[in-house]
């Protein structure tokens, strides 16, 4: 074989690797051994030492489809962790454009369970086991505002319910209700529920935020400000894996399947960079 | 980012009074937690007013405290609550110029409440200057003092030795390249606005690049992202024809706006480079995500390809996609670099020198913290807290 | 087939997604058209938005009140007050918008000046002090080493390799220098942490970037094909 | 008179701009509010028209022209004129005057955004994975002592953090969050530091009129 034509490979060769790489593991799922990391299982954990008959869980959301693939996951296993260990979770989007999402991980995970469900006690009705805020901007409102009273500051929910008429809400009043605030973010929303409900009303935030601003947020949480982080798609998937260790759920894991997709094109790069020095040193002996 | 930050504006300036309508305090029964000592309340400095700090000691064991306020005439009435451990809080909502009285209720798991000894009367007013950015001050007033001095230096005709920068070195490669194979030059001002420096420092090496352009008669083409970098591109490139005493070889399609949307931006840009294929691309200035999607196109079309930013994140993209990569300082050094004007020359020495002061902050900041104990960090202090 | 909204919609997303990605294999119609719809269509969207958040709320709204009120009611002081709701001072700002049209007439050309040197003069002034409060001073207190970073005498190791990574660092960029000897020591430590650096940051951001493709073939996989759950 | 003026101008914005940071007083923060909410922002939509304008006109001579592709340039105007009429007439929800649903078919500003541009630019951006692809391919070769050093601490990164980093070796994620911590922060806060510098010098060198390319001709 001619290395060196190696070297002046056709980039569109690559690009037909790289598409392959990405769209065969989502076809056909595969599962990666998983080590899950501490911020991860530290997030875990505290959702996991709620007393369901005293507190529940609120997952607020703002992203937009752009990092779907990062956030979504990272929403729906929370979700289903709640539900399983059979914490009521109240969902809010912090900004409209986010509602949507927000609306289809509930109805997903909703399904999921009910389609499962043998007995009414094991279904999860809404109201009784779930319910959505809705969206009241801007985002400061709510943070500050669920501190003193969620009835306040959402008088009805996304459906126009009233608050007070949905069975969850009757002992739940403000952030000493909720175990943990996770704030699954593509911004800054979990430093803003850090700084004002946090430090404020003493309330547990959890992050869920995007590789890429990662790095940025694990200084909060070596100083305890979080008290629990995923990031990326990397940190869904580690959740996810601790929910089905714990609860054997089965169904989907989309950030678990989307690991198989990340771990194939990181060994694609890795294979053409070596593939790339081999072409280039042989070449150069050739001429030398 | 402008957008964005207006979203920000209004989220941040809208009001929220929580301290309103809040019923009476009740008196609950449970064991009650020790009431906090030494309160003490006293105007927030250094800042536009309405605001006066409470700070406190003790009330361990309280879950949370109650922050009640009385004003000229009245009794007290719940103002916030503050978290467990907390031991200072500030009244955001005071009017300037009024006495108040405060004082602190610690709250126990169980409910009960034990109130603190109430404070004297206190007014809040407004300060002109923020003395927590004093050092601050004299960092600016000292670094701009060095940069002044120099550039006076500079105007005496002192000569200033500056080395080689590889990147700018090729800046007249790469337009001599374009001259002779008769394709324009791309010039990207960055997808930053014009308070990004490095957009304004973009905009000044265009300025020399346009003057070198029209000297040798070659096509320059700058599509602009923001608007007002816009205008100003425009009057940049303009002036350079101007400069080089070819006001009329100016084509004023040469500069021109495209779109706000940086990824509608970076599509437009991928389809110029090959559609029309420039003979050399510059990208200098802020770049978000879009550098690798800018210099990787430039790189199919073989085109020579120079970039600059002081954008950390995308400086490795444009490494192992371009020919040439300012590395941060160096693009706000470009200008006067290829300029020689030994007025810019100046202002570049005085920049190193600063350079020098800091390194020697550094080295001796870590030997004083290590050696004695006290931590330097504090000389640097810029907030109240 | 269902044809409903969303389903339009989602086609035309799916049609959008495929034109831009067929640029990879070359530039054509179908990208050019993508190209040109989506800068016609955020600008159009970019004139809304500007239109509904500044131009209609803080100039035309109270420019045509501060009309309105003057000619039922007759001037008042505060129709001069430029934090009135209703104002003419509101025309300074609009005149000056204006003198950026002055570039067409080739006389008075040199008036755009004042629009530009307002916005230069302002926001580099603005930036600056805001650099050192946001950057420089947090990045220099980070850097300098304390008795407190031996607390764990790895951390310890870890924040002396940072210190001199940005010694480093900085001699690197002196530029009135030849970097020869300690110099040359110096800006060799710094182009070594720079490339590591780089190198690092590379490698972490392919994991978003492969979300990204990830997110858009599930688009086309699941909402548009339903070929995947 | 022509550059001393604007000059002059500059000089006391600049002023104003520096100063803002440190006078919490509230007559200086009244001054800066309205610079930046009222004026600086209705002065930029001007720029914006003059922007569109520019546009507009670059591609109708193109069309004039019959340019290189020049039918695409009546999709830019086309889509800039219906969307910019949604967006004015129909308001941002639809509450405009104008209609912004036909037959339940919904095409208001939000809905433009989330299901057109949002799928723009989300495939724009999702090219760099490709991008980033043959970007490594071509460039990452062992050339020099330099580009090793860049390659080992991409891969290392790249291997850390997918799982199968850790079956290669548990430390592998160990290294690469060190590489994160240690040499890419160095070299981040190092450059930093030197571009706020740089950032200085250049304003200054602005409000001396040692530079003064932003005016353009002297003319």
């Amino acid at each position: 074989m001619n290395l060196e034509r190696l070297m002046r490979i056709d980039r569109r060769i690559i690009f037909l690797f790289t598409a392959a790489v990405i769209i065969l593991p989502l076809l056909f799922p595969f599962q990666m051994p998983m080590g899950v990391q501490k911020p991860t299982q530290r997030f875990f954990d505290t959702v996991q030492a709620i007393d369901p008959e005293r507190q529940c869980i609120l997952i607020a959301t703002d992203y937009l489809p752009q990092t779907e693939a990062e956030n979504h996951p990272m929403t729906i296993a929370l979700l289903r962790h709640g539900l399983a260990a059979k914490i009521p979770v109240l969902m809010a989007a912090m900004y409209i454009e986010g509602a949507g999402l927000t609306l289809d991980a509930m109805n997903r995970v909703t399904d999921e369970f009910n389609a499962r469900a043998k007995t009414s006690a094991d279904s999860v009705v809404y109201g009784r086991d779930i319910v959505f805020l809705g969206w009241q901007p801007p985002p400061i409102v709510p943070i500050l505002g669920m501190g003193r009273s969620i009835a306040a500051v959402y008088p009805t929910d996304y459906f126009g319910n009233r608050i007070d008429s949905l069975r969850v809400m009757r002992n739940v009043r403000n952030y000493d209700d909720i175990g943990i605030v996770c704030s699954i973010s593509a911004g800054t929303m979990p430093l803003s529920f850090v700084q004002y409900a946090q430090s404020k009303y003493g309330v547990k935030v959890g992050g869920g935020v995007t590789a890429v601003s990662a790095p940025d947020y694990y200084p909060y949480f070596e100083t305890g400000q979080f008290s629990g982080l995923l990031g990326g798609m990397k940190g869904a998937a580690e959740y996810e894996h601790l929910v089905e260790k714990t609860f054997h759920l089965g169904g989907r894991m989309r950030a678990t399947e989307g690991m198989g997709a990340q771990s194939t094109a990181h060994i694609l790069i890795i294979v053409f960079v070596v593939i790339g020095n081999v072409a280039y040193f042989a070449g150069r002996r050739k001429r030398s | 980012m402008r957008r964005a930050s207006i979203l920000l504006a209004l989220a941040v300036t809208c009001p929220v009074s929580l301290a309103a309508g809040q019923p009476p305090p009740e008196t609950r029964p449970g064991k009650s937690p020790p009431a906090v000592t030494d309160l003490q309340a006293a105007d927030t400095r250094f800042d536009g007013g309405s605001s006066i700090t409470l700070r406190w000691r003790g009330g361990e064991g309280a879950v949370r405290f109650r922050i009640e306020r009385a004003g000229p005439e009245g009794g007290f009435d719940s103002l916030d609550v503050a978290g467990a451990g907390s031991s200072v809080y500030e009244d955001g909502e005071a009017t300037d110029g009024v006495d108040y009285r405060y004082r602190v209720i610690s709250i126990g798991g169980m409910g009960g409440e034990t109130a603190s000894a109430e404070t004297g009367p206190v007014r809040s007013s407004p300060q002109w200057f923020n003395g927590h950015y004093t050092s601050v001050a004299i960092a600016l007033l000292v670094f701009g003092g060095l940069i002044l001095w120099f550039i006076r230096k500079a105007r005496k005709g002192i000569h200033l030795f500056v080395r080689k920068i590889a990147g700018l070195e090729a800046v007249d490669e790469a337009i001599g390249r374009a001259t002779e194979m008769g394709r324009p030059l791309l010039y990207i001002p960055g997808t930053g606005y014009i308070e990004y420096i490095s957009t304004v420092a973009s905009l000044n090496l265009l300025g020399e690049v346009g003057k070198k352009i029209a000297e040798y008669g070659t096509q320059i083409r700058v599509p602009v992202r923001d608007p007002i970098v816009f205008t100003v591109a425009r009057e940049v490139v303009r002036g350079s024809y101007a400069a080089a005493g070819r006001p009329d070889a100016y084509d004023p399609e040469s500069v021109h706006f495209l779109v706000e949307n940086a990824l509608a931006y970076a599509g437009a840009v991928s389809g110029i480079i090959v559609r029309e294929r420039p003979a050399a691309n510059f990208f200098m200035g802020f770049f978000g995500g879009e550098s690798l999607i800018l210099s990787e196109t430039g790189a199919t079309t073989g085109a020579i390809q120079i970039a600059g930013t002081d954008q950390t994140t995308q400086l490795p993209f444009f490494i192992v996609a371009c020919d040439y990569t300012l590395i941060g300082e160096e693009l706000y050094a470009a200008s006067a670099y290829i300029a020689r004007e030994p007025l810019m020359l100046g202002a570049l020495k005085g920049q190193d020198y600063t350079k020098f002061i800091l390194v020697a902050l550094l080295v001796v900041g870590t030997l004083v913290s290590l050696i004695t104990g006290f931590d330097f960090r504090q000389v640097l202090e810029t907030s109240g807290h | 087939m269902n044809i409903t909204p969303e389903v339009i919609w989602i086609w035309i997303g799916a049609f959008m997604t495929l034109s831009i990605f067929s640029f990879l294999y070359r530039d054509n119609p179908f990208y050019r058209f993508a190209e040109h719809l989506f800068v016609g269509a955020s600008n159009g969207w970019t004139v809304g938005f500007y239109w509904h958040l500044v131009l209609k709320p803080i100039l035309f709204r109270p420019l045509g009140e501060a009309f309105r009120t003057a000619f039922t009611n007759g001037l008042s002081w505060s129709h001069f007050n430029p934090a009135a709701p209703a104002n003419f001072m509101l025309i300074v700002p609009f005149a000056i918008g204006m003198l950026y049209f002055m570039r067409f007439v080739p006389r008075a050309s040199w008036l755009v000046r004042f629009p530009i040197g307002i916005f230069m003069g302002y926001y580099t002034g603005l930036a600056i002090p805001v650099a050192f409060t946001g950057a420089l001073f947090p990045q220099l207190k980070g850097t300098i080493v304390t008795r407190g970073s031996f607390a764990d005498p790895i951390a310890g190791l870890w924040a002396v390799l940072v210190l001199i990574g940005v010694l480093g660092t900085l001699i690197y960029f002196f530029f009135s220098k030849e970097q020869k000897g300690i110099f040359k020591i110096g800006a060799k430590t710094g182009i070594v942490y720079i490339m590591l650096g780089f190198g690092a940051s590379f490698g972490f951001t392919v994991m978003a970037r492969v979300s990204l493709a990830l997110g858009r073939f599930v688009f086309l996989l699941r909402d548009w094909l339903g070929v995947i759950s | 008179m022509r550059d001393k003026l604007p000059l002059g101008l500059l000089i006391l914005m600049g002023i104003l701009g520096v100063t803002a940071n440190f006078l919490p007083h509230p007559i200086a923060e009244g001054l800066n509010d309205y610079l930046r909410n009222t004026l600086l922002r209705i002065v930029g939509s001007f720029a914006l028209i003059l922007g569109l304008g520019n546009l507009m006109l670059h591609h109708y001579n193109r069309i004039k022209r019959k340019a290189a592709h020049w039918r695409q340039s009546y999709t830019t105007i086309v889509s800039f004129f219906v969307v910019a009429a949604i967006g004015v007439l129909g308001g941002a929800r639809g509450e405009g005057p104008m209609p912004t649903k036909i037959l339940g078919f919904p095409f208001d500003t939000t809905t433009i955004y989330n299901k057109l541009l949002i799928p723009l630019g989300a495939t724009l951006f999702a090219l760099l994975a490709f991008y980033m692809a043959s970007a490594a391919y071509r460039s990452f070769r062992a050339k020099s002592t330099m580009a090793v050093l860049l390659l080992g601490s991409a891969f290392i990164v790249m291997l850390g953090q997918v799982p199968i980093g850790e079956l290669i070796s548990p430390y592998l994620p160990k290294l690469s969050s060190w590489m994160m911590a240690v040499p890419n922060t160095a070299s981040k806060r190092g450059i930093d530091i030197g571009v706020t510098l740089g950032a200085t010098a250049t304003l200054l060198k602005i409000l001396t009129g040692v530079e003064r390319s932003w005016m353009g001709a002297s003319k």
